[in-house]
């Protein structure tokens, strides 16, 4: 049993505990310790890729319990690779935060930890019921993240999110109640097994719990319609959050990747493919209405949201085609909208923080004073967010396009999502020039200045769209790996004959 | 299990059901909150203290030993409900809450 | 390497011109020369093969799974191309130098020219499709930049924003378009998509991949209807006007034309689709260039003219038409880039660029003027002039479409219409700028010559337009001849590039073109006064409005859905789950299992009778708030008895104590909300809350009653056998929660105390008004610490305690545990504080609930961590029985520590939670400690 | 002597101890041992709570009282019972009693008494400690339940109270 | 005989809870629901011990002391809530 | 039994989702606490309903399935840790905007008769 899995929900875990003893010490060594963490979080998430790319599946059963009995952390392509991409955008994030935002409160860094170690577990977990723990890990460190930084701006939204996320726990309870009636098993390896062999009524009780689940899922991918709660939550989240939360809505489209691959996958027997068929559309609405949503976005802020949606939408919408390739090229797209949506959030702030009272708002303000530098970010960020070449969001888009068979479903997926980014560029141009080019004469008395911290955060993560451009072939074949992974339930299901350390059996 | 205990055990069921539902009774018909008050302080307070009673009889007749936790929660019921009652009078008096109209002595109305 | 080189090199350029700025103008301009230098260079050696129709393919694996090589080709058509753009280019890096003032940003300038050039050498040497839409999309972002240099100018913003979104999106069409290629012909390489030329036009997808293709050309060649950016990206700076508009961005559309010829050209969809376009641009172009008053403006409609020219020759669909439009282009781009440096002289020399100003500058700059003129007569089409030469072949061409009936009179009509057309427009450019009067209201007055330099670039295009004009087979008939073999693939038609081809039709419409040209010049008054009836369409306002309307259209479409409405966001999520969930649990119905149902005690009926009325009665009642609060704490205790009833005293346990945290926790709250809930929403909007509500109810009762009665196994028979041998305990829920899923519980005190902690953060600095009384006239008691309660309170601090032990230690074996030991704990100490208040409380508790919090997470964590020391994974429990003497036989178990870990973390959480918020209490401050005493 | 040992409370220590000893499975040296660790620890721990000494001068009078009371108890419930279940409406009173009694415990015990016996329950106890305000289900004579509750109780609680 | 005494008594007490509902959904004041609420909970300290004879089980009975620790600690919460506000301060 | 109890979580359920759907936050929070009281009791439930067959081992002579139970022991911290975070937002909600409307403002008022208010002494 290699212990490496346990390091991505351990180091956070310890870190932040730390951090909880540490609340009155000063700042310098929050800063210090919590910066330490999240480097040895992306240490070992990426060793934890490199261990990932031999193609097997590494199961961690705590407590040396036999699977399904205990609960297991199995490493496979997608783990790692979730858990890379989280742990580079945290980085960043945490390294953007300690510029300021952190002050706000004393226990910002344990909450940021947390948060982590919430949204490592849910991407290394093969137990349902644990994966609703992981989601209550990650959501409540959300919340307080959300609400960090004072100020009234964030409440409603702050509530919203919350009180929506509650009911949508409640509706994950009740979706593993039904199926675990059934199948009477939490591991998601024995459920695939179990529920393919469903049959008479029970099927149709699996089968309302596996939507309710979808239902849960879509909750936190911001889906359509179930993402109205986001645009303003991560529009009035303090900088580092909001990038941060780039991630929040990849946990969703992850659950429903693994759930519905393995659990529900194509050899689920009467429950084969299930909701797959919703999928599709639904995530196209969703795209057009994040495209809507970013065009008559008034803020900055408001407009990356958006695109948040937007990708969403266009993720589901490769996922929904059913095919290896729909679901490499969608892993390609996740990961370079997540790093530069979660950049875009950063350059954001600092405009906001460079134009007084105009802050991020699409209106006529004084000059910047580091006009060049941010909209050149900008313009990286934007080109690589809409999808155009030469950055890697136009790679992203390519392989959605190409993984498309034609049919009904091409024409669909190609026109909304051309026009779709048709309306981005505009939107963004349209921002854009109106936020860096259309200034009033005057000048903002106390601007803030630029701080390494924050330039090197937010300028890596929007350059990383070129590393990704670079590093195109292999990540695709990474992906293309994972994909065919992630197809192949029969493999996953092996974990089931793992055996335990000093030969425990059940 | 002996007769004794079967009768013992019976009794002070029975007495305890009685006074809980004298207790419940009170509370149901009597005027007027304070009136109110004195059922529950005292007859269902000692209802359940012989049902604790018949329990810890009950159980250390089957040989089970002497039911502990059945003798302090009856203990602390009779601790706590005076407390309970005292609070709770304290709060309706503050409220000002009806009185039957027979009732005397009503430090608020002074 | 050579074309890498090529393409690479003003890249490089780009990123290293800025670092000259301090070297001065002059500085920079030659190391902006240096890319296009060493690339002429490179190419040169490779001229005879290029000219003998042979290709130069150089071909890089870059990624596969995309189906992108880096693969660059270099034939007759895209050496012409590149010729263009690095000549043209080289001229306008010099022209620049003196155009630009000194304390304009001329870093960016030379970078943005440098990368828009590179792009363009991309798209006319990229030998893969998907390559050279890398660079399409490129040069539209570039000239995004470009034209909008002068940021402060709202109508530069506005031209390059319409400019990106035209050109940009129908990049984004010909994405579409090459894909479609791409998967009929299962490959991106041009030389296989070339050569399935029949395939791709017999697939059915041809239709859309030509439509979609040619939407990417015509808008970057601002072929009708788009051709409304072009001349409003003139708000550029006169040497990207110049060059954008001559040489490079807008004959990409043209160059995609002709490189794919051979693949898409030949069908009737084809020559309708290009040819009427190419039609109907040229005339458009020509007719506005005569009436705009912008010198800029008036070439600009002119490109658009001559870019319909030749994109109509290309529709033609005959191979001599294609060399005309080849040919076209050489012509065109040298006219154009010197008419556009001269117009840049002449505003820059004069401030202005209004031609109703600008009169009679013959006398001031007669240099320049010569040179502007005979570029303005090849415009016009002036024989012994380049333009003439392309302008007759297609004179010839047009008379050679075989259109069914009088429609064959259309196209030569259009040609020559336009023609009369470009000369009047011409004919303005000179009479009007150099002669016709004295200059009126120059901001620059007089003007002069430019400098030296500036003149250069023009008279070497000057030059090129007579040497071709005059020698054209010597001057450009190599090139012209590689250019349309590579096009036509190798089958080039006889032709002869010669300054008279005799006295013909073509001759004579030039003739007619030319004169009557000249006599609409001369009656321009009453075409002037014609066209002012019709109001002038600005197109930039037209977009800007679309654009605006659309935005606001947008925000109100996403203001009303996204309304900030909680209620209905929860509704949505109700009804979804509801809605996803319909069909099966219409087909599952009234469903009752095998096991059938079981009877039912009164008792319990009852119970459950209390539980329906208290939850009804909340929901009914809630607008009284406390009354719920009353009811939900019915509930609550129903739910308890419920777990007991149904054999889980542990449950039982958990849910009294958490409910009673609960409630204190909601008064807490509710003392700084309103006591009473306001009556807000409509009777409508009630009825169809409860019409969901009912549902949902009715569909959790079937899924319940479906569940309940079937028959069912599950893994816990493994729990239950390997609870005592394995796990050391007779408690299995417990054995379950500290071992089996000790992982879950880790998880669930994390939650705890990420909750506490954040609750922590969100209420510091939380400023609330306490509501002087409770609403019904009752000022708060001032009697905050009753004496019985006191007294009572603080023996009971150590039996809980006492009774929390016991609780803890018989988790493991008996209902209880760290979690339910760890409540009894915590609201032990709540009595502390309702009893004596919050000072009194505080000094007696000698530690901080972060501290608490924290080591309870320690320990849980610790005590998992333990055994991987052994190797053993994370959270492997161990136990043994240690006898000890007077002790006896005992039985220790590292589970033991992490139900520790649970229960401190319990108390710190649950505590510091309640603590903060009653820290808010104004009371709290008020109050001293003899309060509490 | 025992507070030096860690014992503030030798009292509440010996209480822990033995209810440790109820509560544990029969006496055993595990429960004994656990039960002394308890009853050192738990006073320790919350010695802060108990900031002043009861001023106990004769406990042994106490389960004297306590049996006296658990009696009262029984009858009260009994006449409770009977006007509770009687259809006449209550002649009921609030009655200030003056109290002798200075410390807080005794006077909570008092009410508390007060509370669980006959026919009446202690509504209040005034700010300054003086006068016990007492709620009488059915009653017509306030001074004879005055002179009542003053012989049975609070007679012997200030024997047992300075 | 034992059995005859507990249904009996089982009836006194379910009964006597439901007048206790009675009371605490008419009120007519807060403090009585929360002195019904209050009986309400010992009389459900009663039915668990109930529960516990019928079913000769004593795992039930720390359920009936949490809720009698409880119900007081609600009782008094709510009482202070009624005529303080704020139950911490 | 068994409709009995599956009417009781219906019940739990319809009652939850009706205030849930409430505009102020603190029926909105008492909705989500009956909604969980319904989740937990089904959740439990799934290893379907046992009299007197607690999962302690030598106590009964069957047992009940006990993951549920531990799955529910779960489930109620979560939702106790949640819904602290909810009160304790909807209180800075109230503090903001001197309101607890779940929107933070306040809407027109409902012109209709205020028959359902329920009347006080
Ligand atoms: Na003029
Ligand atoms: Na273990």
């Amino acid at each position: 049993m290699n212990h490496w899995l346990i390091a991505p929900i351990l180091i956070p875990l310890l870190g932040g505990i730390v951090q909880v003893f540490i609340g009155y010490a000063p700042i310098s060594l929050r800063r210090t310790l919590a910066m330490i963490t999240t480097v040895l979080l992306l240490a070992s998430t990426i060793v934890l890729t490199v261990l990932a790319s031999d193609d097997s599946y590494r199961v961690y059963a705590f407590g040396n319990w036999q699977p399904p009995f205990g609960i297991v952390l199995v490493l496979d392509r997608l783990a790692a690779l979730m858990l890379l991409v989280t742990a580079v955008l945290a980085f960043f994030c945490h390294l953007y935060s300690i510029h300021r935002a952190d002050e706000g409160s004393r226990q910002f860094h344990a909450l940021f930890l947390f948060q982590l170690m919430g949204l490592n577990i849910a991407f290394l977990t093969g137990d349902l019921f644990n994966l609703f723990v992981a989601f209550e890990v990650l959501l409540i460190a959300s919340y307080g993240l959300l609400m960090h930084g004072g100020g009234t701006v964030r409440t409603v939204p702050g509530l919203h999110y919350v009180v929506l996320n509650l009911a949508g726990s409640a509706l994950f309870l009740i979706s593993v109640g039904m199926i675990y009636s059934v199948t009477g098993t939490l591991n998601m390896a024995d459920l695939a097994v179990k529920v393919a062999q469903v049959r008479g009524d029970d099927v149709f009780l699996v089968q309302a719990g596996g939507m309710m689940l979808l239902v849960v899922f879509a909750l936190k991918a911001a889906v359509l319609p179930l993402c109205f709660w986001l645009p303003k939550a991560y529009a009035s989240a303090t900088a580092p959050v909001a990038a941060l939360f780039a991630i929040m809505t990849k946990v969703g489209i992850y659950a429903i990747l693994r759930v519905y691959t393995l659990i529900f996958g194509a050899s689920a027997g009467p429950l084969a493919n299930l909701g797959m068929d919703w999928l599709f559309p639904i995530a196209l609405v969703t795209l057009a209405m994040g495209v809507i949503g970013a065009l008559g976005a008034e803020k900055l802020r408001t407009l990356i949201a958006w695109q948040v949606i937007i990708s969403v939408g266009t993720l589901l919408a490769a996922i929904g085609l059913g095919s290896e390739e729909g679901t490499s090229a969608a892993l390609f797209y996740l990961i370079n909208t997540t790093w530069i949506v979660g950049g875009l959030f950063l350059v954001a702030d600092m405009v906001a923080r460079q134009r007084g009272s105009a802050a991020d708002g699409i209106v006529t303000a004084p000059r910047m004073h580091n006009r060049t530098f941010l909209s050149v970010l900008f313009l990286l960020g934007s080109v690589a967010a809409a999808g155009l070449p030469p950055l890697s969001g136009f790679f992203a888009k390519l392989l959605i396009l190409k993984a498309a068979t034609p049919g009904l479903a091409m024409a669909w997926l190609w026109g909304v999502l051309l026009v779709g980014s048709f309306v981005t560029v505009i939107a963004y141009s349209r921002a854009g020039s109106i936020v860096f080019w259309r200034n009033v004469s005057g000048h903002i008395a106390e601007t803030e200045k630029l701080t390494l911290p924050i330039t090197v955060a937010a300028g890596s993560l929007i350059g990383l769209s070129v590393v990704i451009v670079l590093l195109a072939g292999p990540i695709s074949a990474f992906t293309d790996a994972t994909a065919a992974q992630l197809h192949d339930a029969d493999a996953y299901i092996q974990i089931l004959q793992t055996p335990m350390v000093g030969g425990k059996e059940s | 299990m002996s007769a004794v205990a079967e009768y013992t055990i019976a009794v002070l069921l029975l007495v305890g059901g009685f006074f809980t539902l004298v207790g419940a009774i009170g509370l149901a018909r009597l005027p007027d909150f304070f009136t109110r008050l004195h059922g529950p302080t005292k007859a269902t307070t000692l209802g359940v203290g012989a049902v604790m009673l018949s329990s810890v009889v009950f159980f250390s007749s089957r040989g089970e030993g002497v039911g502990v936790v059945e003798i302090l929660i009856t203990v602390f019921l009779f601790l706590t409900a005076p407390v309970s009652a005292n609070i709770l009078a304290k709060a309706a008096m503050h409220i000002g809450v009806g009185t039957t109209g027979q009732t005397r002595g009503k430090p608020w109305d002074q | 390497m050579t074309l890498p080189l090529v393409v690479l090199l003003p890249f490089i350029g780009a990123m290293f011109a800025p670092l000259f700025v301090q070297a001065g103008r002059t500085a920079i301009a030659i190391a902006a020369s240096v890319p296009a230098l060493i690339a002429l260079a490179a190419l040169y050696p490779h001229w005879q093969t290029l000219a003998d129709g042979g290709v130069l393919v150089q071909t890089y694996q870059w990624l596969p799974a995309l189906g992108i090589s880096f693969s660059l080709r270099l034939d007759g058509l895209s050496l012409l191309f590149a010729l263009l753009i690095l000549i043209i280019g080289l001229l306008i890096i010099v022209y620049a130098r003196y155009y630009l003032k000194a304390k304009e940003n001329v870093g960016k300038f030379y970078s943005l020219l440098l990368c828009f050039k590179g792009a363009m050498l991309g798209i006319v040497l990229s030998s893969n499709l998907l390559l050279m839409l890398i660079f399409w999309e490129l040069t539209s972002l570039v000239s995004f930049l470009l034209i909008s240099f002068w940021t402060h100018k709202q109508d530069a913003r506005r031209g390059a924003r319409m400019a990106l979104a035209v050109t940009g999106g129908g990049g984004l069409a010909l994405l579409a378009g090459i894909l479609l290629i791409g998967r009929i012909v299962g490959s991106f390489e041009l030389d296989d998509v070339l050569a399935a030329g029949d395939l791709i036009k017999a697939h059915e997808l041809y239709p859309f991949a030509l439509t979609l293709v040619l939407l990417g050309a015509f808008t970057k060649s601002a072929q009708f209807p788009f051709h409304f950016w072009l001349p409003h990206a003139m708000q550029a700076p006169t040497p990207v006007s110049a060059y954008l508009h001559s040489a490079t961005m807008v004959k990409a559309g043209v160059f995609l034309m002709a490189r794919l010829y051979p693949a898409l050209a030949g069908t009737e969809q084809w020559f309708y689709m290009v040819s009427f376009t190419g039609m109907a641009t040229l005339l458009l172009g020509a007719y506005v260039a005569m009436f705009k008053h912008d010198l800029k403006g008036l070439l600009a409609h002119s490109t658009v003219s001559h870019l319909g020219l030749i994109t109509l020759l290309l529709g033609m669909g005959t191979q001599l038409a294609a060399v005309a439009a080849l040919f076209h282009v050489i012509n065109h781009a040298t006219f154009k880039a010197s008419l556009f440096m001269a117009a840049g002289i002449i505003d820059h020399e004069t401030g202005t660029r209004d031609m109703r100003r600008i009169n009679g500058l013959w006398r001031f700059m007669p240099h320049t003027a010569t040179l502007a003129m005979v570029a303005a007569s090849s415009m016009a089409g002036v024989p012994l002039l380049n333009g003439f030469l392309s302008k007759e072949m297609f004179f010839a061409e047009s008379l050679q479409l075989n259109l069914p009936g009088i429609w064959a009179w259309l196209p030569p009509i259009v040609a020559t219409l336009a023609g009369i057309f470009a000369v009047a427009y011409s004919a303005r450019f000179i009479h009007d700028v150099f002669f016709n009067g004295k200059p009126v209201d120059l901001p620059i007055y007089p003007p002069h010559e430019p400098p030296r330099y500036m003149k250069i670039p023009v008279e070497i295009l000057v030059f090129a337009c007579i040497m071709v004009g005059v020698f054209p087979a010597i001057s450009v008939g190599p090139l012209l001849y590689a250019a349309a073999s590579a096009t036509l693939g190798g089958d080039v038609p006889e032709y002869h590039l010669a300054v008279m081809h005799g006295f013909n039709l073509p001759l004579m419409m030039s003739f007619l073109a030319f004169f009557g040209g000249l006599l609409m010049y001369s009656q321009r008054k009453r075409f002037f006064d014609f066209h002012a009836r019709f109001r002038e369409v600005d197109e930039k306002a037209v977009f800007e409005a679309v654009i605006s309307n659309l935005v606001s259209k947008a925000h109100r479409l996403t203001a009303r859905i996204e309304n900030g409405s909680l209620q209905r966001y929860a509704m949505l999520l109700v009804v979804s789950a509801m809605a996803v969930s319909l069909v099966p649990l219409v087909n599952l119905g009234i469903a009752i299992g095998d096991n059938g149902l079981s009877p039912v005690d009164w008792p319990t009926a009852v119970a459950a009778a209390v539980l329906m009325v208290c939850a009804l009665a909340t929901a009914l009642m809630h607008r009284e708030r406390f009354f719920a609060l009353v009811l939900l704490s019915v509930v609550g205790l129903v739910v308890a008895l419920a777990f007991v009833r149904f054999s889980a005293p542990d449950l039982a346990m958990t849910q009294l104590s958490v409910e009673v945290v609960t409630i204190v926790l909601l008064m807490l709250a509710l003392f700084y909300m309103p006591s009473w809930t306001p009556l807000e929403t409509t009777t409508g909007r009630r009825i169809r809350d409860i019409v969901i509500s009912l549902a949902a109810g009715t569909g959790m009762t079937l899924i319940t009653l479906a569940m309940l009665t079937d028959p069912f196994s599950s893994i816990s028979d493994f729990f239950l056998e390997n609870s005592k041998p394995g796990g050391g305990g007779t408690n299995v829920v417990n054995v379950i929660l500290v071992d089996f899923r000790g992982f879950d519980t880790l998880g669930e005190i994390t939650v705890l105390a990420i909750a506490a902690l954040g609750i922590y953060s969100m209420l510091k600095n939380m400023a609330l008004t306490p509501p002087p009384g409770d609403g019904q006239g009752h000022p708060w008691t001032r009697d905050a610490y009753p004496v019985m309660l006191r007294q009572l309170a603080r023996p009971m601090l150590p039996l809980a305690l006492m009774v929390s032990v016991y609780i803890f230690l018989r988790g493991h074996n008996l209902p209880g545990g760290g979690f339910i030991a760890g409540l009894i704990t915590s609201v032990a100490l709540i009595l502390q504080y309702i009893a004596s208040g919050m000072i009194w409380t505080q000094d007696r508790i000698p530690f901080r609930y972060h501290n608490v919090i924290g080591i309870g997470l320690l320990f849980a964590t610790v005590a998992g961590a333990g055994s991987l020391a052994f190797s053993y994974p994370f959270l492997t429990s161990t136990f043994g029985y240690i006898t000890w003497p007077v002790v006896g036989k005992f039985e220790v178990a590292s589970a033991m520590v992490f139900d520790l870990g649970v229960y401190l973390t319990v108390i710190g959480a649950t505590l510091l939670a309640l603590v903060s918020i009653g820290r808010l209490s104004p009371h709290s401050a008020i109050k001293s400690k003899k309060e509490g005493a | 002597m025992m507070s030096r040992l860690g014992f503030p409370q030798p009292y509440l220590s010996l209480t822990l101890f033995l209810v440790w000893q109820l509560l544990s499975d029969g006496i055993s040296g595990g429960s004994v041992v656990l039960g002394a660790v308890l009853a050192w620890l738990i006073p320790q721990i919350t010695r802060g709570f108990w900031p002043q000494r009861p001023a106990f001068i004769k406990p042994w009078h106490l389960p004297g009282y306590l049996l006296r009371v658990l009696l009262d108890i029984v009858s009260a419930s009994v006449t409770v019972s009977v006007l509770i279940l009687r259809a006449r409406e209550p002649r009921s009173a609030f009655i200030s009693y003056p109290l002798q009694l200075e410390h807080p415990l005794a006077i909570t015990i008092l009410a508390s008494t007060i509370s669980l016996t006959p026919g009446t329950v202690s509504a209040d106890v005034s700010d300054d400690n003086k006068t016990l305000l007492i709620h009488a289900l059915d009653t017509d004579d306030e001074q004879a339940v005055i002179d009542e509750i003053h012989r049975r109780y609070e007679k012997p609680l200030l024997e047992m109270f300075q | 005989m034992i059995a005859i005494a507990l249904n009996i008594t089982i009836a006194m007490v379910i009964i006597a809870a439901l007048l206790n509902v009675y009371r605490l959904i008419k009120g007519p004041d807060a403090p009585d629901r929360v002195l019904a609420l209050d009986t309400l909970n010992i009389n459900a300290i009663a039915l668990i011990i109930l529960l516990g004879i019928t079913l000769e089980s004593r795992q039930y009975i720390e359920a009936g002391l949490l809720i009698a620790v409880m119900g007081f600690v609600s009782t008094v919460a709510m009482a202070k809530y009624l005529k303080r506000g704020s139950v911490i301060e | 039994m068994e409709l009995l109890f599956a009417l009781v979580i219906g019940v739990l359920v319809a009652s939850g989702v009706y205030l849930l759907l409430r505009a102020r936050t603190f029926p909105v929070v008492v909705g989500l606490t009956l909604i969980s009281y319904g989740v937990n009791l089904f959740l439990f439930s799934t290893g379907r309903l046992a009299t007197g067959s607690q999962p302690i081992l030598g106590s009964a002579e069957s047992y009940s399935d006990p993951l549920p139970q531990a799955l529910v022991l779960t489930a109620i911290v979560i939702g106790f840790a949640m819904t602290a975070f909810v009160v304790v937002l909807s209180l800075r909600n109230q503090a903001d905007n001197d309101d607890d409307h779940v929107d933070g403002r306040q809407p027109e008022a409902v012109t209709e008769p205020e028959s359902a208010e329920v009347s006080r002494q």
